[in-house]
């Protein structure tokens, strides 16, 4: 639209300039960096002594890939469960949170009384800090003195106490059940923004034809939040593939649950490590960006787009 | 009208308040100023600021805490104490002060020690009329006895032993306590050479696993010191591995088993002798303080046998002077410091100063076969001998 | 059925799904309240009411002189709220351009952006301590905002410019018309359109600041200028092993209340701004 | 069997103080067409959305087909609508969403393709059936809201006024052809709301034209139901004579020398008219006289004077192509008078004119507003 | 000193593979009202938005007051506009929408508030000036549109059917306001779009007629210029008779029996009619001939036959009121013709009627559907 497409380009760039200083300011010396030591053999006790030695942090006897120690295959290997782990993590939780999300955000988008009440309510999760409702959880999911086996156990649901964070069959869903409690709140309120957008006269239009209230939504709100909900899935996943505290915090960074990001401390803070730490944050970064393309192609396939 | 020193010496609560006092005491002593800085109550937390600041050469700090696996791994950034100390080193357990002493370097003045106890309810050991276990054969048939007596008379989720399981540190503690006690070594040996992968070490880790599920709940599999505390001070365990810190807890007022409870040393294995983990605290001065001598000067005063004793009247805190042991005042406040006075001189340090830099790695590649061997997933023959391959990969070409 | 018996039903449905969902989310906060104010063997206790309920966890929280945790909470609150009205700033700006504005260059930019927050906190935390320091905002509470726009911007961005887009044409042109420069369109037209996006992106970038522990704990050393997160962290018992539940549970409940504070507060805002009457069809 | 019936209707909007609609009786029997007509903001839409059910109703009982609709849900009441804000659903492209209402019901898909090919061939719809609203113009956009109704073939049509956007030709046939659809789906009732007169003429069995202002509040929301030409020849009242015709009816206040029933004769500004209504129920001497533009005749230059006949100077004029308006201005005092004459004609700015203003045609009005009946046989 | 220069203007949408607008040649002079008319879809917005600034020109010149502006931001064009979506910022009040685009040209306040309410007075919106959009009617919404654009007093004001949800009565108003503001602010030109005849015929003192489909490729955008009168009575093309004027000009295919330059010769389905058209430029015997429905002359029943009369069945009849509509059926293979008659009638369907098509109101077009000149002196 509008005059000379020119002057509009000279006006978005005006308007992006102060972003891009800061981010530009904060984001590409940290970056650069980290792209730098990947190529490194840093460690932390003295950083300076970092001497290049190219690709050896990504591929080779002591590299994330190729690595002799992997003698039961790549996937049987630290990094390759890190990966996996991850994989897993992100995709059950950021879906259940999509689907969760959604549907509180539908209730909250409904006129009754009390909402204001319920509103905040389901802000609390997502506004208690991770590590604390990582321990809040970790407590009441003790096996032992948690208030949720005595619960069970109390209305004769289990028999015997359930080690929820310990054992390695239900650590990794524990920790999915509690990140869905803690992230749901996000999708919400991202989502019930995007109602909020819908123009009414299309509902009274569907009203009258008698569209069934799920077709509704099918047809007609979620063409109109899919735009929103696809940003607060691709921040969601994003965050999800990065995901460190919540794990560490319940489950410790066991074997059976470490994440990538769990694997790129354990490198890079814990062993000091900062060459191959930061040439895992490195992969890690390639594979979100993977991830976020491959989710942005799919959703835009299955639907017209409407950009 | 002297200089400003910034000390880290632990946060709110008790350690704080002694080394308040302490440092207080020394400013006005020698008209200088300190300051306290604050670190998180998590040990990696604050090894991991440390290392960043010292990557960063801050001279924000100028005395610094130091666990006892720590001096291997910040060895480049701690100065050298022995002209300060004038040889005062030589009057605190010698284990320590090897273990704090790199490539001849005293890196750090001992401050207090610490090491696994075993705790018992000596109540209950007298109700199945049992007597204190010698060996871990003995603590697992009495903790199997007193769990199944329990459990009968209505205590459903009475446990016979807990400890430390989860995936970190605590772990390699216990489990260097049960590998040593079962005479199977220190992982690394002294001279750096790998030696976990022995039978003695496999048994003793098989051992620990088939615990699991028998007399200790399935959830020690993550449980850290307060977990295992909390299962223990409720009365819902006969057995407990612990530091010495949970004795003054359990004898609390609001304690459900106050006064019902007892300490020992650690079982020793088939054949072998007791081992307790060495733990503690050391202070130590980084390379990038200004005053380097002011603040060796503090170290040597916060850990001279004056300031040590009144600690550990006050405070419980273990010292790291033998002599202090046979201290009337000390042992009339800490009854069993004079019971436990071989457990703590004799405790077993992890291979931290023999693996420098490496030992985080080293320790984490133990406790994760560890636990791989607790959970079920691999015997620990399996699991000693893929860790044996792991530990020479960390090494590459040396420590 | 008929449908006022329906629309009952749906009612009783709502209601029911309203109290369930508050319960599951509420309930641990609840849990963190009751366990704050227990102390000693009570915390082992799984019973939800403590058997002696004391305030003696929130009381120490504040006598601390070392610990001023009122302090903190100030700390954090204007570093949040910095966080939030810059990144809010910038980003508003800059969603307006990509949002509404076709230029070449646009969508790589976008990725770009977003990339920003696809390393893990702790690989650019090294090189963030360094430039931190050449800032000269190395133990400075102020100094936390610099660092925390690497993951609120690109965050707001999206979202932003998401909503702008969706804004109808019309109104952009109706402005453009009566004069406005693009700035005024923002200010005057958009901006009250997209409260819920503004109050909701806010609120989360709020959040995620007020949470942020990693660069907090790193970039402050001095105890007058940390953030709570830290700060209750920081908090332990008598000895190392010691977890001082009570008194954090304490802390977390005095961090939580501000957010709900402000859930309350923009509650109106998160729900109006319609386009309803603009344009037809 | 669509029977709509309005009892004691009462809308107020939340926050109002007066009611929108207020006291609305009304019948429109089945098959009918109804047009509602009535000035900008009178209510016609909204008692339409109430037919709906999109509107709440304040206090009353609507029934469709001899059930009270009040608390049944839109889609339960049989009806389609054509919204005056098109509603169309923003994502979908003309083809799908005239489709969308067809899929919903489960019709089958040859079916669907079928109604809705056809219905773009009426609506000269066929080579947009892929684009998207936004990328339509506003006349274009009316025509898929009306084919989303179409297709539908519901019991009851509602259309809020459904080609306020079209051009002369298309809003022609697309009258047409929703007169059609009327007549062959024939059970359907329609109400359809318009502000064109031509179209509540050639369309409405009857008519409906609402009250608006304090009219409302003192008469009720209804001012006269009945068919168009009814509405035409004998309004009920100056409110109804004013708004039905265009340009509209020129009234004066009028003294009255003789009133009878048969018939009524009054001074105009000194001249002398004569009236065909039964002034038999008039109180007092004043009153208002009605004369529609295209009833006022031009009588040759030099006529004589005489009864009926006013003269005055054109004050503005303009032609249309097959007719010409004067604005007249008659003798100080009175307001001026609108003409419509056929035809191009030789006239100018200032000139001096002489009309006939047959008795037949007059209207008139007491100082109530209310109309006195008109006598003859005139066409309804 | 606001003269509008289109010079070869196109414009393509993105995406589109024909041009929407093509090749458009226009002036508009200063203070001169201009009326855009077309079918739906013809591309009077687009026109018209691209005046405004708002769409960008695919190629051509655009000048307002001799400047070229193709490039120049709308806010500097010196223009105010009505939008057909109305375009009302839904977060103001009715008074806030009108005074935004004073404030933003920073007036001061005591003048914002005189002409705000000065404008709300005339559109009838004074009590609504605390209203949201949202609780508005159409009408109104509309109204506050006009409103906004009124206020700024520009100089140049473009409307885009600003009258099309607004009820006869109001629309006269309405549209004498907007008559009565282009003569006193008589330096401003205005660009009005509308499909009603008699706003465009009344208000224009230029009409430019758009063309539509593929006419828009063979001939250009612009199908005719010219005052209304000429549009009405001298069309240049079949495309421009057919769309001015309502009901539309009836057209049936004739073959010559005679041609020259007084007149021409026809025959229709066996009868002889005679055209008063310059006839010399004809080539072929194929012709169309053109006689709107408000210039055939019912005969009185009975009457002889002879040339220029033609006579038929009436197939369906519409009563308005002041006319009379007929559809009647002629010979087969001839369309069916519409036919106006002022008054109403007593004619039924079914009923065989006869009618005088008068020469001189016969159009003809040759087989290009270009226009042969009529002849005679008629009103432009
Ligand atoms: N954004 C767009 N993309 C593609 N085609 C468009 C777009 N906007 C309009 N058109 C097409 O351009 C043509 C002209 O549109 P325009 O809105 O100018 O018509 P109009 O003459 O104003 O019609 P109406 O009287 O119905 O409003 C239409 O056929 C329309 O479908
Ligand atoms: N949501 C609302 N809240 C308050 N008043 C409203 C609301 N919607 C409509 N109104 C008012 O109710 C009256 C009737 O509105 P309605 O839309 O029914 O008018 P209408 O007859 O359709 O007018 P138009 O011909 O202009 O569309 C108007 O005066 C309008 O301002
Ligand atoms: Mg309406
Ligand atoms: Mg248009």
């Amino acid at each position: 639209m509008s005059t000379s497409t020119a002057a509009r380009s000279r006006q978005a760039w005006i308007f992006l300039t102060p972003l891009l200083v800061v981010l530009a300011l904060v984001a590409a010396w940290p970056l650069a960096r980290t792209i730098w030591f990947s190529l490194t053999d840093a460690n932390i006790n003295d950083l300076s002594a970092a001497k290049w030695v190219g690709f050896e942090n990504y591929w080779g006897d002591y590299g994330l890939f190729g690595n002799s120690a992997d003698t039961n295959g790549f996937w049987a290997g630290e990094w390759g469960t890190a990966i996996l782990n991850t994989l897993k993590f992100a995709s059950v939780s950021v879906t259940l949170e999509t689907l969760l999300g959604l549907a509180v955000a539908l209730l909250l988008n409904q006129e009754f009384k009390g909402r204001t009440f319920v509103r905040a309510a389901v802000l609390i999760p997502w506004a208690i800090p991770t590590i604390v409702s990582a321990k809040i959880w970790g407590w009441m999911l003790h096996d032992q003195f948690g208030i949720v086996n005595q619960w069970l156990l109390d209305f004769h649901l289990i028999h015997d106490r359930i080690a929820w964070t310990a054992n390695m069959d239900y650590a990794m869903w524990t920790v999915v059940m509690v990140d869905v409690w803690k992230t749901t709140p996000f999708m919400t309120l991202l989502i019930l923004a995007a109602l909020q957008t819908c123009p009414k006269d299309c509902y009274e239009a569907a009203r009258v034809d008698g569209v069934h209230p799920f077709r509704v939504f099918w047809n007609i709100t979620l063409p109109f939040i899919k735009p929103a909900l696809m940003v607060a899935v691709i921040f969601r996943l994003l965050d999800a593939l990065r995901v460190f505290d919540l794990i560490y915090v319940l489950t410790s960074n066991s074997d059976s649950t470490i994440s990538m990001s769990g694997y790129v401390q354990r490198q890079m803070v814990d062993n000091g490590y900062v060459g191959l730490g930061s040439a895992a944050s490195t992969v890690l970064f390639l594979i979100i960006g993977g991830c976020t393309i491959a989710y942005m192609r799919l959703s835009r396939a299955t639907g017209r787009n409407n950009d | 009208a002297g200089v400003t020193l910034t000390i880290s010496c632990g946060t709110v609560g008790q350690d704080y308040e002694w080394c308040k006092r302490a440092t207080g005491d020394w400013a006005k002593k020698t008209g200088n100023q300190v300051k306290h800085l604050s670190v998180p109550a998590s040990t990696t937390d604050i090894l991991g600021l440390y290392r960043r600041m010292f990557a960063a050469k801050s001279s924000d700090v100028d005395v610094v805490v130091v666990d006892v696996v720590w001096p291997g791994i910040i060895k480049d950034h701690l100065i050298d104490l022995k002209p300060y100390s004038k040889g005062i080193e030589s009057q605190h357990f010698p284990a320590i002060v090897k273990n704090n002493t790199v490539d001849g370097k005293l890196l750090a003045m001992p401050w207090f020690t610490d090491a696994g106890l075993l705790f018992y309810r000596k109540d209950l050991l007298d109700k199945y009329k049992l007597s204190p276990p010698k060996t871990w054969a003995e603590l697992e048939a009495a903790a199997t006895t007193i769990q199944a007596g329990e459990r009968k008379a209505g205590v459903s989720d009475f446990q016979g032993f807990v400890f430390q399981g989860k995936a970190y540190e605590g772990l390699t503690c216990d489990a260097v306590e049960w590998v040593a006690s079962n005479g199977g070594g220190t992982i690394v040996d002294s001279k750096g050479d790998i030696t976990i992968n022995n039978p003695k070490a496999a048994a003793a880790l098989d051992m620990a696993a088939k615990w699991v599920g028998k007399i200790t709940p399935p959830g020690v599999l993550n449980y850290a010191e307060e977990d295992a505390r909390g299962v223990f001070q409720t009365g819902k365990a006969a057995f407990m591995r612990n530091w010495p810190y949970a004795w003054s807890l359990a004898q609390g007022n609001d304690s459900v088993i106050k006064g019902k409870v007892a300490v020992s040393a650690l079982p020793a294995g088939e054949g072998g002798k007791a081992a307790a983990a060495l733990g503690g605290w050391q202070l130590a001065v980084p390379k990038y303080s200004k005053h380097p001598a002011e603040a060796a000067d503090l170290v040597m005063y916060l850990t001279s046998e004056a300031v040590q004793k009144d600690r550990a009247i006050g405070g419980s805190y273990n010292p790291t002077y033998p002599s202090l042991y046979k201290d009337k005042d000390v042992l009339a406040a800490n009854p069993f410091f004079g019971s436990l006075y071989d457990v703590f001189i004799n405790a077993t340090p992890r291979p931290s100063t023999v693996t420098g830099l490496k030992y985080n790695e080293v320790s984490q590649a133990f406790w994760q076969a560890t636990h791989n061997v607790l959970e079920g997933k691999q015997s620990g023959a399996d699991s000693v001998k893929a860790l044996e391959a792991r530990l020479k990969q960390i090494k590459r070409q040396g420590w | 059925m008929n449908y006022a018996t329906q629309q009952k039903l749906g009612r009783i449905l709502l209601y029911v799904a309203a109290i369930v969902i508050s319960a599951i989310s509420v309930f641990p906060f609840i849990y963190a309240i009751s366990t704050s104010l227990k102390t000693g063997s009570d915390l082992f206790n799984p019973a939800l009411w403590p058997k002696a309920p004391t305030f003696s966890n929130y009381l120490s929280l504040f006598q601390t002189a070392e610990q001023p945790f009122g302090r903190h909470l100030l700390n954090s609150i204007m570093v949040s709220t910095g966080v939030v009205a810059l990144s809010l700033f910038l980003s508003l700006t800059a969603a307006y351009a990509l949002g509404r504005i076709q230029f070449k260059g646009r969508g790589l930019l976008l990725a770009a952006i977003l990339s920003v927050s696809m390393f893990p906190q702790v690989a650019v935390l090294s090189g963030m301590f360094e430039l931190i320091r050449f800032l000269g905002l190395y133990n400075k509470a102020v100094g936390l905002i610099l660092p925390y726009m690497i993951f609120t911007l690109p965050f707001t961005v999206w979202v932003l410019t998401t909503f702008m887009k969706q804004l109808p044409k019309e109104l952009e042109e109706a402005a453009i018309m009566d004069g406005c420069s693009p700035w005024r369109i923002l200010k005057d037209v958009f901006m009250p359109l997209l409260w819920p996006a503004l109050v909701s992106t806010g609120l989360l970038a709020f959040i995620a600041a007020w949470n942020e522990f990693l660069f907090a704990l790193t970039f402050i050393l001095d105890n007058q200028e940390r953030t709570v997160p830290v700060s209750i962290s920081l908090l332990s018992g008598a000895s190392k092993y010691d977890i001082p539940w009570g008194n954090i549970m304490a802390a977390s409940v005095i961090v939580t209340i501000p957010l709900i504070v402000l859930v309350l507060i923009f509650q109106k805002k998160i729900v109006s701004g319609l386009t309803a009457g603009a344009v037809k069809g | 069997m669509s029977q709509i019936v309005f009892k004691n209707i009462q809308k107020i909007y939340p926050g109002a103080t007066t009611p929108t609609i207020n006291n609305a009786n009304l019948t429109i029997e089945d098959g009918e067409f109804c047009v509602f007509v009535g000035p900008s903001g009178c209510g016609k839409s909204t008692l339409l959305r109430m037919v709906a059910g999109l509107e709440d109703i304040s206090s009353g009982d609507l029934s469709i087909s001899g059930v009270r609709v009040n608390d049944m849900a839109p889609a339960q009441r049989g009806v389609a609508m054509v919204f005056q804000s098109y509603a169309l659903y923003p994502h979908m492209t003309v083809g799908e969403n005239m489709a969308f209402g067809l899929k919903v019901l489960g019709s089958d898909a040859a079916d669907i393709k079928r109604r809705v090919d056809q219905a773009a061939e009426v609506l000269q719809l066929t080579p947009l059936m892929d684009r998207l609203p936004k990328e339509l113009s506003g006349g274009q956009r009316q025509r898929v809201a009306i084919g989303r109704a179409i297709v539908k073939e519901p019991k009851v049509f509602l259309f809020d006024e459904p080609l306020s956007n079209l051009d002369a030709a298309l809003r022609v046939q697309t009258r047409i052809e929703i007169a059609k659809l009327h007549k062959r789906i024939n059970t359907a009732s329609m109400i359809y709301v318009t502000h064109d007169q031509v179209e509540a003429m050639t369309l409405a069995d009857k008519i409906v034209l609402l009250h608006t202002g304090k009219l409302v509040q003192e008469r009720g929301s209804v001012a006269q139901v009945g068919s168009p030409l009814t509405l035409y020849n004998r309004p009920q009242s100056r409110f109804v004579a004013e708004f039905i015709g265009s340009p509209k009816m020129n009234v004066l206040p009028a003294k009255v020398s003789s009133a009878s029933s048969t018939g009524l004769a009054i001074q105009v500004g000194g001249n002398t008219l004569n009236a065909a209504v039964d002034a038999s129920g008039l109180k007092g001497q004043d009153v208002f006289i009605g004369i529609r533009p295209e009833h006022v005749v031009l009588l040759p230059e030099g006529s004589s004077t005489g009864d009926n006949r006013v003269s005055g100077r054109i004050e503005y004029l303009e032609k249309l192509g097959d007719a010409t308006l004067l604005y007249v201005e008659l003798a100080t005092g009175l307001p001026s008078i609108t003409v419509r004459l056929e035809g191009t004609h030789s006239l100018s700015i200032g000139r001096e004119v002489q009309f006939l203003i047959p008795a037949e045609h007059v209207h008139a009005f007491g100082t109530d507003d209310m109309a006195l009946p008109r006598l003859g046989d005139l066409p309804s």
